[in-house]
């Protein structure tokens, strides 16, 4: 296993610590080029896919091609012990890192305990594991949530207004990133001492579920002043034109679809911010895993920045695209990392697959 | 023996929804007898013996065993007092071995769990009891023919050692010889003191084996008296309600008909081995020979049910075995079957009696795509009238109607389709004789509308009464076509055995 | 109370038992509204016209499936069909997108039809291996072909814009609905479902064509659950992965809800339109009053329990 | 000969499963870098314990005939139980399994109380009380979590010489301990719960009850069978396999989680082990046994992603595809029927 070292860590612009409090962890150095999978869980939004496609891209990518030996994706649904069943055979198999996005964020123990014994890096991203005993790779949530709120307090702010009905349209029930999210914006919210009510509907991070959510709720409370939407955001914004609801600010995540909103009606009022837990997330995952496999000293957790857009900061072609479809996630690409892959350049990738 | 009767009820009244099935009857059966239990379809009868076996309540009324007062709310507490039935819809577990049913309430258990091989022990003395040698208590019920099941049925009840046994109707598929089996049986039960309450349509059967008999009309218990105290005569009318005539309609002088349906060297898996067989327009062939010699893949064969059938079929000109039922029931064959078993095969039992009329001739009532309500309503009531079939309403479900009456809705539904061919699977089993005798006379008269009729039946009476022609099979062939005065129950018989003189015509 | 409900007839009773049940929800939601921001809008024909529009998605699966019931099958594929429709309406575009739509609608019900009565493989195993088959596919289209996703002006109209005031998707449903009624009740195909649902056997010896009548009540499954597809795709303004997820079970609900029997045979399409009508206001007024989703999944089991034991059905079936 | 001719003939679905488990499983110990030891058999029980118990669960209400819809929930809400309460001092973690499996079977026995008393459909009272069983989930457990005993975790997912190590109750290398240390302690859970409690069961009244009422419930009425008592039997004894799945998953990722897509995934996939497994769904025909081939059937098509290299974005397909053609196997008795009137039994 990892031994518990001192800081600083490898490639800091990369891996940023998560905070000053953060250990930082050491394997042995082996041998390249390596053995690396990706155990991802559930498969069947785009969101997985294009995680998926970025994975396989950049395992090609020049920059680490020539230091993996061995390269699998498995998905194995919402199953826990599929999950964990897949983990420990890639480390029965002989794997050197495997990258994972856990289905549930407890239950690892045992296949932590597996691959220490076999030093074996296991790095889980996106949905990671409450526990310090691995390397992990995310976005700081709360700070995601913090932003969100922050950003409609100034918009409002800026309108005169200090109080107001807030329509907070949240994500799967139980998921650890539904609750950080939602805790940072209550908190926010309560911390600015203006007068805010905030209405909660359940949107399940899904495009369908939140534009009936937010449908009804505008039937039921008439009119809000502004939006946070953790997810399906653009299903939100259809909702509001829809109902014929007048623009307000809105917070939401990384859809093309919504920045495409945000850029054709910011003028109306749609003042969007835009963040989003980016499918790239897996290529940074990787390339941790192959910097501690090379024997270089790690944060064991990794903050990724927020990749964050205001509406007036939105550029076609830049950080969205009107011509690609609304589902993709506008951010996949992280400079400082070397991560350059872009959502439009997987799918002009495929499109030239295709042909 | 005690004074007491073994069984006693008194004033036992029964009400479905609408139907009153059974009023205020007093009913007693002794130990050591026979008692016949006589009626037509819809009197009563089971719903009595259901009442008497717990497995429905009586609205009223009272009944007593061995002189104590019980009331059962289930089987089970019947079989615990001695009362064993057979009912008339088959209670073996299809999916479970001989042996398994044979002991299936209570099973010879070691540690609390079934002695598998007890209980095999077990069935193969009861089957060596009832003379079933051949079947294998390991065998699935599933995998026996209907007549083996009823026999199987008879060993499960004996099993329980009853000291009242009740057949309704379980000797209904029996072939001959099961039958006499079953007689010896029953003799053998009176010897030890079993009382045996048995119900048949099947006048001979009642006739040798009973003691006393009781006749139901309409829910009532009209009469209990001696056997030989009443003739045949008088037991009808006490059943119907009025005299009777003759039993059969009057066959149409013998004369050479054209063949409508003709099969030849007609092979289908094992069951049916070069079977050959004609039938003219306007005549009634009977299909006789002991049960399972392929009587019904023949039939089913002719139906399109089968795959894999070889050997000549011709239909009125039309060459080679419908490929389905729908096909079959089609121009330009027009062919129908009434099935053997009119539960799983005839009936739609949760649906409305206009429902299940309907069933094969929706194309009569639609215009265009649509079906005619008016029509519709039309066609349902010509024909509940034409086969007089006593219903409350055409929308009730057709499981409310009595046996009897729920064939006649199988006959009925095939008749609005207006076939060429009528394939009758032993349409009598299980009828009164007064239905019967209305099924018989529309036979014939369907016949002398031009149709060609092939009736199946164990039944040598009716065989010898209704047909101008009997083909008897044996293993898969036809061995025999009787006409005229050949059909009598001495060739019938000889034929089925196979031991007659002639060689198989079939052959040729 | 008693009397009145036992003198209703028995299939009358599961649609009457719901409407009045529809109505206690829409108090109880009132009183809640009420209670906290003093207003009463789920009385508002504005509230209800949108309830129903968005009930139509779970309308039509919820037709669709009730055929299948009635046969005595279940058709588990909905989610991934209704989505795949969606997807390749979207992806194909133009004039095509609605055909291309209803078309693996088809598809989907001839392989489900196909599967089922040809070769008798259990409904409840053979259409989740296609849901699960489509879902394949659907993300093999996704990760290799780069699709477009978004809904043709077309099939916006459909789902967002209104005629008189009334949303086009309440027409549609309307629409598919005449059409299922008339089927069932009108024509040979539906009494040839309800017998085969009944008895298959007694039905094939009675020249009816099971086999066809299980093939065509899967293609009007599968046609259905493309329609609600394409609906939801024009709602939405584009179609995605799991778009069709939260309609298979609520639309099973629905149809059982409404007086169907599970095993087939029986069930009355009006039961099924009170019984989505009911699951739509259900889930609508629970989100309305910010229920936790364990205090949802409660409600909903208790609901559904405690309606089918009010109908006081499913008397014991002998000699069955 | 022939009686085993007529047990081969009598369960033909069963002895098919098996060959198939046979085969794959084979097949995939052969293209396995480390095919045929311990550690791998370890971690393909580990993963197939939860599925098996819930397939079990499964099959005994299907043998009546219904569908269970609830195991699935069932299981989820033993697995947030047992993640509240198997922890603390050895008696505590007994109290808590003890606890958790009463809480299951008790759940199972509601089933069938509303089953038989409601006179409702089981498929349709299953569906709903499987809500209710998420519910409470969600309500023990709203965000995963749980801090189930780390030894218990590691001792019953691993070998017997794990076991015995971890628990320190003798020295796990002496000779005679040596031919069964290496079995996994998951697969002897399966094997003990198949044999102690499936097959006694089977073997009585109630158990042959609860076949007989799943081909002929009319029938068994008749013959005076105790039906009701059977339903409640077997909806507990599902309750009670679910809660088993449920406990294991908790031991196994030593948390809970009220995930509902993974409890329906767990429900439909039981289905689909108790028809791969040779039972039918109409009821009266089939066994837990082959429940278990079944649901390890299922298993092991998912393994053998791990070891081929498959286009992560077509192992959807693949796997739907091949879920689909073993589903099918069923159909080639239908090719063969030449009595059309057999298909509708
Ligand atoms: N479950 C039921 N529901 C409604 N009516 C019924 C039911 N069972 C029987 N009946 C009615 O009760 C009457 C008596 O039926 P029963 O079955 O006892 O007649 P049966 O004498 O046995 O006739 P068969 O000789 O045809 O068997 C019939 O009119 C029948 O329609
Ligand atoms: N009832 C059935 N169930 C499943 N498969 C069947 C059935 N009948 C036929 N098949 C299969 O369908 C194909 C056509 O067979 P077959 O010739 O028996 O149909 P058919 O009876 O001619 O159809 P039709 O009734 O429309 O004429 C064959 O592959 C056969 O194995
Ligand atoms: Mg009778
Ligand atoms: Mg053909």
């Amino acid at each position: 296993g990892p031994e518990v070292v001192s800081g600083p860590g490898a490639d800091p612009t990369c891996f940023a610590p998560w905070s000053a409090e953060t250990k930082f962890l050491q394997w042995p150095a082996q041998e390249g080029p390596y053995r690396i999978a990706v155990v991802n869980g559930f498969v069947g939004n785009t969101w997985r896919i294009q995680m998926i496609k970025t994975a396989k891209a950049f395992a090609e990518d020049p920059a680490i091609k020539d230091k993996i030996a061995e390269f699998k994706v498995v998905s194995t649904g919402t199953d826990a012990p599929a999950q964990l069943g897949a983990i420990e055979d890639f480390i029965n198999q002989g794997f050197d890192a495997i990258v994972t996005i856990a289905v549930s964020p407890d239950g690892f123990d045992r296949v932590i305990r597996l691959a220490d014994r076999e030093n074996v890096v296991l790095v889980p991203f996106d949905n990671v594991l409450d526990t310090d005993a691995v390397m992990q790779v995310n976005e700081d949530q709360t700070e995601m949530g913090r932003k969100w709120a922050q950003f409609i307090i100034d918009e409002l702010a800026a309108q005169g207004k200090t109080g107001g009905k807030i329509l907070e349209v949240r994500g799967l029930a139980g998921n650890s990133v539904d609750r950080d999210r939602s805790a940072a914006i209550h908190d926010t919210f309560a911390a600015s001492g203006g007068d805010w009510e905030i209405v909660e509907v359940v949107g399940n991070w899904d495009d369908g579920t939140a534009q009936k959510v937010t449908a009804d709720a505008i039937a039921v409370h008439g009119q809000f002043d502004a939006v946070a939407a953790q997810g399906g955001t653009t299903g939100v914004v259809q909702a509001l034109i829809d109902a014929g609801h007048p623009m307000v600010p809105i917070a939401g995540e990384s859809e093309n679809g919504f920045r495409k909103l945000v850029a054709e009606r910011s003028a109306d009022g749609l003042k969007g911010i835009s963040i989003g837990q980016s499918p790239g997330l897996v290529a940074i995952a990787m390339k941790a895993a192959v910097s501690a496999l090379e024997g270089n000293v790690m944060p064991q957790l990794i903050s990724v920045p927020l990749p964050v857009a205001t509406y007036d900061q939105l550029e076609d072609g830049t950080n969205y695209w009107s011509d690609l479809p609304d589902n993709f996630f506008t951010v996949n690409e992280f400079p400082p990392c070397g991560v350059n892959i872009s959502g439009p350049a997987i799918m002009s990738q495929s499109e030239a697959d295709v042909n | 023996m005690s004074a007491q009767p073994f069984l006693q009820l008194a004033g036992i009244s029964k009400h479905f929804a609408g139907t009153r099935a059974l009023e205020n009857v007093d009913f007693a059966c002794e130990r050591g007898t026979i008692h016949g239990v006589l009626g037509e379809n819809g009197a009563g009868k089971s719903t009595l013996i259901k009442i008497i076996a717990g497995v429905l309540k009586p609205d009223s009324g009272s009944m007593q065993i061995d002189g104590q007062f019980v009331e059962f709310s289930r089987p089970s507490e019947a079989n615990a007092a001695g009362v064993v039935c057979i009912f008339q819809e088959l209670s073996l577990v299809p999916d479970l071995t001989v042996a398994d049913n044979i002991c299936l309430a209570t099973p010879p258990r070691r540690l609390g769990m079934i002695d598998r091989r007890a209980q095999r022990e077990f069935a193969e003395a009861v089957l060596a009891r009832i003379k079933c040698e051949d079947v294998d208590p390991n065998t699935l019920v599933r995998d026996l023919s209907l007549s083996r099941r009823q026999m199987v049925e008879i060993a499960k009840a004996l099993g329980k050692s009853p000291r009242l046994l009740i057949l309704d109707e379980a000797t209904s598929a029996l072939t001959r010889n099961d039958v006499e089996t079953v007689y010896e049986l029953l003799a053998d039960l009176r010897q030890e003191n079993v009382a045996s309450l048995f119900i048949s349509h099947r006048m001979n059967e009642v006739e040798r084996l009973c003691d006393t008999l009781s006749v139901f009309r309409n829910g009532r218990h009209v009469e209990t008296f001696a056997k030989g105290s009443r003739t045949d005569r008088d037991v009808v009318r006490l059943m119907i309600g009025r005299e009777v005539d003759a039993q059969f309609p009057p066959k149409p002088a013998a004369m050479a008909r054209p063949p409508h349906l003709s099969v030849g060297n007609l092979v289908w898996e094992n069951r049916l081995k070069g079977a050959t067989l004609s039938v003219g327009k306007g005549e009634i062939v009977g299909l006789g020979g002991l049960d399972g010699q392929g009587q019904k893949e023949l039939m089913l064969a002719l139906f399109g049910v089968l795959r894999g059938v070889e050997g000549r079929v011709d239909v009125g000109g039309v060459g080679g075995a419908p490929s389905s039922p729908a096909t079959a029931k089609r121009d330009p064959r027009r062919i129908c079957l009434v099935p053997e078993d009119r539960k799983t095969e005839g009936l739609m039992l949760p649906m409305s009696i206009a429902d299940n009329l309907l069933a094969a001739s929706y194309s009569r009532v639609s215009v265009g795509p649509f079906i005619n309500p008016g029509q519709e309503r039309k066609a349902v009531d010509a024909a509940i009238a034409k086969l007089q079939i006593k219903v409350g309403s055409p929308q009730d479900a057709v499981a409310t109607l009595s046996g009897g009456n729920q064939q006649k809705v199988v006959i009925a539904k095939w008749l609005m389709t207006d076939p060429e061919v009528i394939l009758l699977n032993d349409p009598t089993r299980g009828i009164d004789v007064g239905t019967k005798q209305e099924i018989y006379r529309l036979m014939r008269q369907l016949a002398d509308e031009g149709r060609a009729i092939l009736f199946y039946s164990t039944d040598y009476a009716e065989l010898i009464g209704c047909c101008d022609r009997v083909a008897i099979m044996y293993d898969g062939a036809i061995v025999a076509d009787l006409t005229g005065a050949d059909i009598n129950e001495e060739a019938i018989v000889g034929a089925s055995l196979n031991i007659g003189t002639r060689a198989p015509e079939a052959v040729s | 109370m008693q009397t009145a409900l036992s003198r209703l007839r028995p299939e009358d009773r599961p649609v009457f038992i719901s409407a009045g049940f529809i109505v206690v929800i829409l108090i109880l939601g009132t009183v809640y509204t009420l209670a906290t921001q003093g207003t009463a809008p789920l009385f508002s024909p504005n509230y209800l016209l949108q309830q129903l529009q968005t009930g139509s998605f779970l309308g039509i699966v919820a037709a669709g499936m009730m055929m299948v019931i009635l046969l005595g099958h279940i058709d588990l594929s909905v989610p991934w069909t209704l989505a795949a429709a969606a997807m390749m309406a979207t992806a194909v575009g133009g004039d095509l997108a609605l055909p291309t739509g209803i078309a693996v609608g088809v598809a989907v019900g001839l392989v489900n039809g196909l599967g089922v009565a040809y070769l008798r493989i259990p409904s409840m195993i053979f259409t989740l291996g296609v849901d699960s088959v489509m879902r394949g596919l659907m993300v093999w289209h996704t990760g290799g072909f780069a699709p477009q996703d978004k809904a043709t002006p077309l099939m916006r109209m459909l789902a967002a814009e209104k005629l008189f005031g009334v949303p086009l998707a309440i027409f549609v449903w309307a629409a598919v609905s005449l059409v299922i009624v008339l089927l069932l009740t009108r024509t040979a195909f539906g009494r040839s479902v309800y017998a085969t649902g009944n008895r298959e056997a007694a039905a094939y010896l009675s020249g009816i064509r099971t086999r066809w009548v299980i093939v065509g009540a899967f293609v009007a499954s599968g046609v259905c659950a493309a329609i609600a597809g394409i609906l939801l795709a024009g709602y939405s303004t584009k179609a995605y992965q799991g778009m069709g997820n939260a309609y298979l079970l609520p639309a099973i609900a629905a149809v059982v809800i409404g007086g169907t029997r599970i095993l087939g045979g029986q069930g009355r399409y009006v039961g099924t339109l009170v019984g989505v009508t009911l699951i739509v206001l259900l889930n609508s007024v629970l989100s309305i009053m910010q229920m936790p989703e364990a205090g949802r999944q409660v409600i909903y089991g208790s609901v559904i329990i405690g309606m089918l034991l009010v109908y006081g059905r499913g008397s014991r079936n002998l000699g069955g | 000969m022939t009686s085993l001719g007529t047990a081969m003939r009598q369960n033909r679905g069963f002895y098919g499963a098996v060959v198939l488990l046979a085969a794959f499983y084979l097949l995939y110990n052969l293209l396995h870098p480390r095919g045929f030891s311990t550690a791998v058999l370890i971690q393909n029980a580990n993963e197939s314990v939860a599925i098996v118990f819930v397939a079990m669960a499964q099959t005994i209400p299907v043998l009546l005939g219904g569908l269970d819809l609830s195991v699935g929930a069932v299981m989820t809400l033993a697995a947030c139980i047992a993640s509240v309460l198997v922890n603390g001092s050895p008696l505590q973690i007994v109290f808590g399994m003890v606890v958790t499996l009463a809480a299951g079977t008790a759940f199972g026995l509601c089933n069938g109380l509303i089953v038989v008393y409601g006179r409702l459909q089981p498929i349709i009272a299953t569906l709903a009380t499987g809500a209710i069983a998420m519910g409470l989930a969600l309500f023990i457990r709203p965000k995963p979590g749980g801090d189930i005993d780390g030894d218990l975790n590691w001792a019953l997912t691993n070998s017997l010489w794990d076991f015995v190590d971890t628990y320190g109750l003798f020295d796990p290398d002496t000779v005679w301990f040596a031919p069964v240390s290496w079995i996994p302690v998951p697969l002897l859970i399966i094997v003990v719960f198949g044999a102690c409690v499936w097959l006694p069961f089977r073997r009585t009244v109630i158990g042959r009850t609860i076949y007989a009422t799943g081909s002929a419930e009319g029938a068994a009425y008749m013959s005076g069978l105790p039906i009701d008592r059977a339903k409640i039997a077997a909806f507990t004894l599902a309750g009670f396999f679910a809660a088993c799945g449920g406990l294991y998953l908790a031991i196994q990722t030593a948390s809970g989680n009220a995930d509902i897509t993974q409890a329906g995934a767990y429900t439909l996939n039981s289905i689909a082990a108790v028809v791969l497994g040779g039972t039918s769904l109409l009821g009266g025909v089939g066994g837990a046994i082959g429940s278990i081939i079944g649901a390890l059937i299922l298993r092991v098509m998912s393994f053998y992603f791990r070891i081929l290299s498959i286009d992560p974005l077509l192992q959807p397909l693949v796997e739907g595809v091949v879920l689909l053609a073993a589903v099918s196997l069923g159909a080639f008795r239908v090719l063969r029927i030449k009595n059309r009137l057999e298909l509708f039994r």
